[in-house]
């Protein structure tokens, strides 16, 4: 994915030199131009892979949403509504930040897109923070499908069995879009040691654009997994 | 395809384009999306019937829109852009839809 | 131009001193090269030691179903035969083949490029392929695997006591080794095009492998989430698919084939690509129709993905949805029909030389039309009812797997075979050996037909006694295509030492990788080309070849 | 060998069974003729227009192209036609008469077991009568099998915890194999049986047990009349060990030692089981020595021998359901997907 920023000699920043010598120009392209579109085109396909890898996920609980609408709506009534919205709006922020980081890069203000992916990190570790409490509750209250799963619902029992599978795509989608945030946080401190470093400006600032675009797909991710898991309306709230 | 012509390649600019988006649209851009949050939770808090999941899907659908529009700069990204972005949700769109056309019809009796 | 005589395009450009292979010496300067034509002779290496394998473990299969009882093997242990010989050669060898060898070699010559866009990216995607088989023979020697290529649940989720977490672990790894290829592909062919090189002037195999990538791009993430869903029920046992628990084992079938219907094409686009090329170089013509058999690889990639329950009809979907997917099958069968039309058309007032490339080539249409017309019999629902299962299906996709997409590969390496090596390969030899391998090919799955239709079950490790004959039949076939496969190893590999120098154009065929130096020189060209001319077009590319010879 | 060892056709047994045939044969004649005609073209043009000299061009032609359109909307048509007749037959497959006899069918690792309306039940043979449209209403107790009838030209998946049906009408009397054609685990290719269709009187007779059926199955009817099938049900619910399956298998006994389920195993356990105990059952099974004749023994033999080598473990495996609350029994329509039809009576 980040292909373009992997390679080249080591650094040599400055100010003005002609294209060709550009320390980050790959030897197999012909300008800093061609080897802009043909990352950000190819992070583009990346995330339509994974478009239909949390797609493939979705359509599975989908299909079993429309077969087990009751047991969705209890299973949803077991998250703490609040904290998925205060972790949808921590995401959305980190979001904008993100996007100011790029925008600085382009205008080559070197501290500003440092200060600003901080920022990203900074959000990003809080949403991870609130997602590990929530893990630890619903660990605690036999929430983890498998073995673990005590959960019990007298009003009927025959329920239970769909909640744990709602309770089992709740953490193959949450557990898969944190793994992202994760690799997406490792991702942003490389990125700041680098943007500090001053490898972008201007007429390289694709990277961080690539990267952006990353954290960008994973609150997309977010921003349907939140009514997806934790907002379904259903006549039966215990 | 999009992009049958020669210009593609021989490329006239050596730098890559950029294009700053202006601060006030990406402030706009958050402050629709906080509202749109806002609202997916007071639309829940209600029951609208059969309504309350095609709402929470719109109000996703535009959000997520906004974000690929604005912040991942789409609206100013070439055609190829735009065809790879679109392509991705249509072949999303056909397992949803082929797998759909499955299970609501399993229970049809045969004629 | 008249003047000029295919001798004139022979010798394009001064043979290299230093090209691709002995550029560097030593071991890591293969490991850790980024060059595209090295990866892809990592990847030649990889997979012909998987498909000797795989191979091996179809020979003994045949040796065993040569009588009804099942005598050589335990049924435990031919069943894990069978799986292993699916998983190998569909994804460590089939999907893998042309893409990762002769489309990694061949791209970025083609393009007039100096590599793929992301070299880096392109070793990773080996390094997982090595990873992915690793761990795959360590599961071998340690057990297998009993579930048959399709992983079908519940069965592999909680009945298999076998190492079913390890292998969906290496398909799921060896999944991102495709999707990365494809990604590499598709960028490359979009922004590393060299000057003038349009895309109705591509050759038709950059298209077939355009067509090819979209596939690997789109439907392997699906099979991936899969994988991981059904790694985490067998794991944590939850019931996602798992009929006790609210889950349903048809949703597994559903995902599976959304993939690996679609992974069929993964197959053979690639295979139709080389078809295109060989043909053209082989009648000195352009192919007849030229945008519609590349439109037509569009179109298989496209319909591809909307036919995927046609081998679900007696699962248990709806009725109804079956018939959508029947309609839909036939579909995707007339952008097929109309590349045989079209490769057939264009031997009219050819000048037809039955090299063996090109005799694989005849080999593979021919066998690819009767694999493909017989899955217009599995499209029809009322007979797939009766077939289904059964070596009829069997028969089917080996024609058009082992028939079509590896006859195919057979074609392109002895084709290109100058171009990556440099040296010519001994033409009686390569001739005994096509006609072995279409001649052994139809014996051994030609039978099968008849046993499906008769009622034989697949995956059966013994066997009803009327079945016998037409078994022994097919194990014969066996044997002459195990020496068919046997002897381009054995005089491939001589060639390398002894083979006569081939010259940058043998075949004096058009293409621009045939105006580079065999083997090629380290960035491909000495200088980026600039193309003026349509693909396939003898008279203007002789021109231009000649042209450049003069200066 | 002899012809009648090598068959190119499947025997015709059932009223479907022509009608896929023909559509096979329409299939053959269209695909065959078109690919024979596409390789006698292919065959012609490369003899006719091989290369003589090395430096020979192609000619300067290209053939007209309205050849394109041709060769898309004629295979496309013939494709469509192919379609209709496909889906046709698919729904006469599926539509179930109204007059069917109704046949419950379960399959198990690896076994078919069979219950006909009136009680009787049986285990990889499955008698039917002549000219009755018969329909089986299925379901798996584990894995997904499929139940496949050669001769009768139709084929089902057999689901875990879901009702699935298909039909029949056999047309002519015989023994015919049944196949389970899903791969479902190690003895996938050893889950295969017989359908014997008879006249409709012979039929009753059967069902009535008036008939003198062969050695098994009399001692079928003794399995019954001693009571056996009180401890040894077809499930792991009796008292006594499962025998379907047993015979051939490695027996565990109480003190650990090991010892093959031959016959005189069997008879052994039959005159007196206290000699071997089977690990993990009590020593309950009272002895039947003075009771049953010899003649009676051999047929009680035979039945369990007939039961089949089907099984690996004496303790048969659990079925999946135990986690099931709502369910209760793996098997109860309805659950999980809307059954296809709701087709009433359980087995
Ligand atoms: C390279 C691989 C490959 C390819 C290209 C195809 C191509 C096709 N396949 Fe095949 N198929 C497999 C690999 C492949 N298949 C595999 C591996 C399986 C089994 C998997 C498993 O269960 O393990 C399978 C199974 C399979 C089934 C399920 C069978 C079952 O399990 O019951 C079906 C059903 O519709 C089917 C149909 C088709 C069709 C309609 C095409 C079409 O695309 C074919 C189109 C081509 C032609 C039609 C030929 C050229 C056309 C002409 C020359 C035109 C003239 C003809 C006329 C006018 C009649 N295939
Ligand atoms: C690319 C895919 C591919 C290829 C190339 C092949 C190649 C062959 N397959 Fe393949 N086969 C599948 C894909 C493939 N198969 C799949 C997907 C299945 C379904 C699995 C499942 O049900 O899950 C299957 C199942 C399958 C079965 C059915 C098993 C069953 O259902 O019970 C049989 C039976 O005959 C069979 C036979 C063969 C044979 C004889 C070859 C031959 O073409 C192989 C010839 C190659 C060699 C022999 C190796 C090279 C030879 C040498 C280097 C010479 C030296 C070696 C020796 C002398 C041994 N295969
Ligand atoms: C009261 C219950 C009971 C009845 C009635 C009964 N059995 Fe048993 N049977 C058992 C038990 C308990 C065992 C296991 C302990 C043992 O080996 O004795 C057993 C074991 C067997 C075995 C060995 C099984 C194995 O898995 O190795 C056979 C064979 C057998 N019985 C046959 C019969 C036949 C035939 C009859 C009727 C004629 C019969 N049984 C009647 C309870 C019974
Ligand atoms: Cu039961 Cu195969
Ligand atoms: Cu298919």
């Amino acid at each position: 994915m980040s292909e373009v920023t992997l390679g080249g000699p080591p650094p040599a920043p400055q100010v003005e030199e002609h294209h060709e010598h550009h320390p980050f120009l790959q030897h197999h392209f012909e300008d800093l131009g061609q080897q802009h579109e043909a990352s950000t085109l190819g992070m583009w396909m990346f995330l339509s892979t994974e478009i239909l890898f949390f797609g493939g996920v979705l359509a599975a609980y989908w299909i079993y949403r429309v077969m087990y609408p009751e047991a969705w709506a209890i299973g949803a009534a077991q998250q703490i509504w609040w904290l998925g919205a205060i972790n949808t709006i921590v995401l959305i922020i980190s979001s904008l930040t993100m996007a100011l980081a790029v925008r600085n890069a382009q205008m080559g203000r070197r501290m500003g897109t440092v200060y600003m992916l901080i920022a990203t990190l900074f959000f990003g570790t809080i949403f991870l923070g609130v997602k590990m409490y929530e893990y630890t509750k619903h660990w605690q209250e036999g929430l983890f499908p498998g073995a673990a799963f005590t959960f019990q619902w007298p009003q009927n029992p025959a329920l239970v069995p769909k909640i744990e599978l709602f309770m089992t795509f709740y953490w193959c989608l949450t557990g898969l879009h944190a793994l992202h945030m994760v690799i997406g946080a490792g991702l942003l401190i490389w990125f700041i040691w680098r943007s500090w470093k001053g490898h972008f400006g201007p007429e390289y600032y694709g990277p961080v654009e690539i990267m952006g675009l990353y954290w960008h797909f994973v609150d997309i991710v977010w921003i349907f997994l939140f009514p997806f898991l934790y907002l379904i309306h259903g006549a039966h709230h215990g | 395809m999009a992009d049958v012509t020669t210009t593609e390649i021989n490329h006239s600019e050596h730098a890559p384009h950029v294009h700053i988006t202006p601060m006030w649209i990406y402030l706009t851009v958050f402050f629709a999306l906080a509202v749109g949050t806002v609202l997916t939770v007071a639309a829940s808090r209600f029951d609208l019937g059969m309504w309350n999941t095609p709402i929470a899907l719109v109000i996703a659908t535009i959000k997520a829109v906004l974000v690929i529009l604005f912040f991942m700069h789409v609206i100013h990204s070439p055609r190829l852009t735009w065809v790879v972005v679109i392509a991705s949700f249509l072949w999303l769109g056909v397992l949803f839809v082929l797998m759909f056309a499955d299970y609501l019809t399993r229970a049809w009796n045969i004629y | 131009m008249s003047s000029l005589t295919l001798h004139d395009v022979r010798f394009v450009e001064p043979e290299a001193t230093r090209n691709y292979i002995t550029q560097d010496y030593g071991a890591l300067s293969w490991l850790f090269t980024k060059d595209h034509k090295r990866i892809a002779i990592l990847y030649l290496i990889s997979i012909t030691a998987l498909f000797i394998l795989g191979g091996f473990f179809a020979v003994v299969m045949r040796i065993e179903l040569l009588t009804p009882e099942g005598d050589l093997l335990t049924s435990d242990t031919y069943n894990k035969f069978f799986t292993l010989h699916g998983i190998i050669m569909i994804f460590f060898f089939l999907i893998p083949s042309i893409p990762a060898v002769l489309g990694n070699f061949l791209l970025p010559l083609m393009l007039g490029a100096k590599d793929l866009a992301f070299p880096k990216i392109n070793l990773l995607s080996w390094y997982l392929y090595i990873i992915a088989a690793v761990m795959g023979l360590y599961i071998i020697i340690t057990g297998g695997v009993d579930t048959g290529w399709t992983f079908y649940t519940p069965f592999s989720t909680q009945f298999s006591n076998t190492h079913v977490f390890g292998v969906t672990f290496a398909a799921f790894i060896v999944g991102f080794s495709s999707i990365l290829t494809g990604l590499n592909f598709l960028v490359t062919i979009h922004r590393m095009r060299a000057p003038g090189l349009t895309w109705f002037r591509l050759p038709l195999f950059v298209w077939a492998m355009y067509a090819t990538s979209i596939v690997q791009l789109l439907a392997t993430p699906v099979l991936a989430i899969t994988l991981v869903m059904l790694m985490f029920e067998r794991v944590v046992h939850v019931g996602i698919f798992d009929p006790a628990l609210g889950g349903d084992p048809l949703l597994f079938q559903h995902m599976f084939w959304f993939y690996s219907h679609p992974a069929v094409y993964i197959m053979i686009l690639p295979a139709m690509g080389v078809a295109s090329e060989v043909v053209a170089a082989f009648t000195r013509k352009k192919i007849f129709g030229y945008q519609f058999v590349a439109y037509s690889s569009l179109a298989i990639a496209f319909l591809g993905f909307l036919v995927w329950a046609h081998h679900m009809f007696v699962a248990g979907i709806s009725v109804y949805s079956a018939m959508i997917f029947s309609f839909l099958s036939y579909f995707v069968a007339v952008p097929s029909a109309i590349k045989v039309f079209n490769w057939t058309a264009t031997l009219y007032r050819a000048s037809v030389s039955l090299m063996t490339p090109m005799l694989y080539i005849l080999g593979f249409i021919g066998l690819f039309t009767i694999g493909g017309v017989t899955g217009l019999f599995l499209a029809a629902i009322g007979l797939d009812v009766h077939v289904t299962d059964t070596y009829f299906v069997v028969a089917h996709f080996h024609y058009v797997m082992v028939g079509g997409a590896v006859m195919a590969y057979m074609a392109g390496l002895h084709y290109w075979w100058p171009k990556i090596t440099g040296r010519m390969y001994p033409e009686w030899w390569a001739r005994l050996a096509a006609l072995l391998v279409f001649a052994g090919f139809n014996l051994t799955f030609f039978p099968q037909f008849v046993l499906g239709y008769l009622g034989m079950p697949r995956r059966y490790h013994a066997y009803a006694p009327e079945f016998q004959v037409l078994n022994v039949m097919s194990t014969a076939g066996a044997s002459v295509l195990a020496v068919g496969y046997a002897l381009p190893l054995c005089y491939l590999l001589w060639s390398l030492w002894y083979g006569r120098p081939a010259g940058p154009n043998p075949w004096g065929a058009v293409g621009l990788e045939w105006t580079t130096a065999s083997p090629p020189p380290m960035e491909n060209f000495h200088e980026t080309p600039v193309v003026t001319w349509d693909a396939y077009d003898y008279p203007a590319m002789m021109k231009a070849m000649g042209e450049t010879q003069n200066v | 060998m002899m012809l009648s060892d090598f068959p190119l056709w499947p025997e015709q047994a059932s009223t479907v069974a022509p009608g896929v045939d023909a559509l096979m044969t329409f299939m053959c004649i269209v695909c065959g003729g078109v690919s024979v005609l596409t390789f006698f073209v292919i065959f012609i043009l490369a003899i006719k227009y091989r290369r003589t000299s090395e430096n020979q061009l192609a000619q300067d032609y290209e053939p007209p192209k309205a050849l394109e359109a041709a060769w898309i909307i004629i295979p496309f048509l013939i494709f469509m036609f192919m379609f209709v007749w496909g889906s046709w037959l698919y729904f006469r497959i599926q539509r179930v008469p109204e007059n069917a006899i109704d046949i419950y069918a379960t399959g198990k690792q690896w076994m078919w077991k069979f219950q006909h309306a009136s009680g009787q039940r049986e285990i990889n043979t499955l008698h039917v009568p002549v000219g009755r449209p018969i329909r089986i209403t299925m379901a798996s107790e584990d894995v997904i099998h499929s139940l496949f009838f050669p001769a009768f030209r139709v084929k089902s998946d057999v689901l875990p915890n879901r009702y699935k049906t298909m039909w029949f009408q056999a047309t002519k009397t015989g023994r015919f194999h049944i196949f389970c054609a899903e791969y479902c685990g190690t003895q996938h290719s050893g889950m295969i049986g017989w359908v014997e269709v008879m006249e409709p009187v012979d039929y009753q007779k059967w069902l009535a047990g008036g008939a003198e059926g062969s050695l098994a199955s009399q001692g079928e009817k003794l399995f019954q009349k001693y009571a056996c099938n009180t401890c040894h049900t077809n499930d792991a619910t009796g008292r006594g060990p499962v025998l379907l399956g047993l015979y051939g298998t490695t027996v565990t006994l109480s003190n650990n030692a090991t010892v093959t389920a031959d016959e005189n195993y069997i008879r052994e356990s039959i005159l007196n089981p206290q000699a071997k105990i089977v690990k993990g059952f009590a020593p309950v099974m009272p002895t039947f020595q003075g009771q049953v004749s010899e003649d009676d023994l051999l047929k009680l033999v035979s039945y369990v021998h007939s039961l089949g080598t089907q099984k690996t473990a004496v303790v048969p495996v659990e079925t999946p359901s135990s986690k099931d609350t709502s369910a209760g029994s793996p098997l109860k329509p309805g659950a999980g997907i809307p059954p296809q039809k709701d087709k009433g009576a359980t087995p």
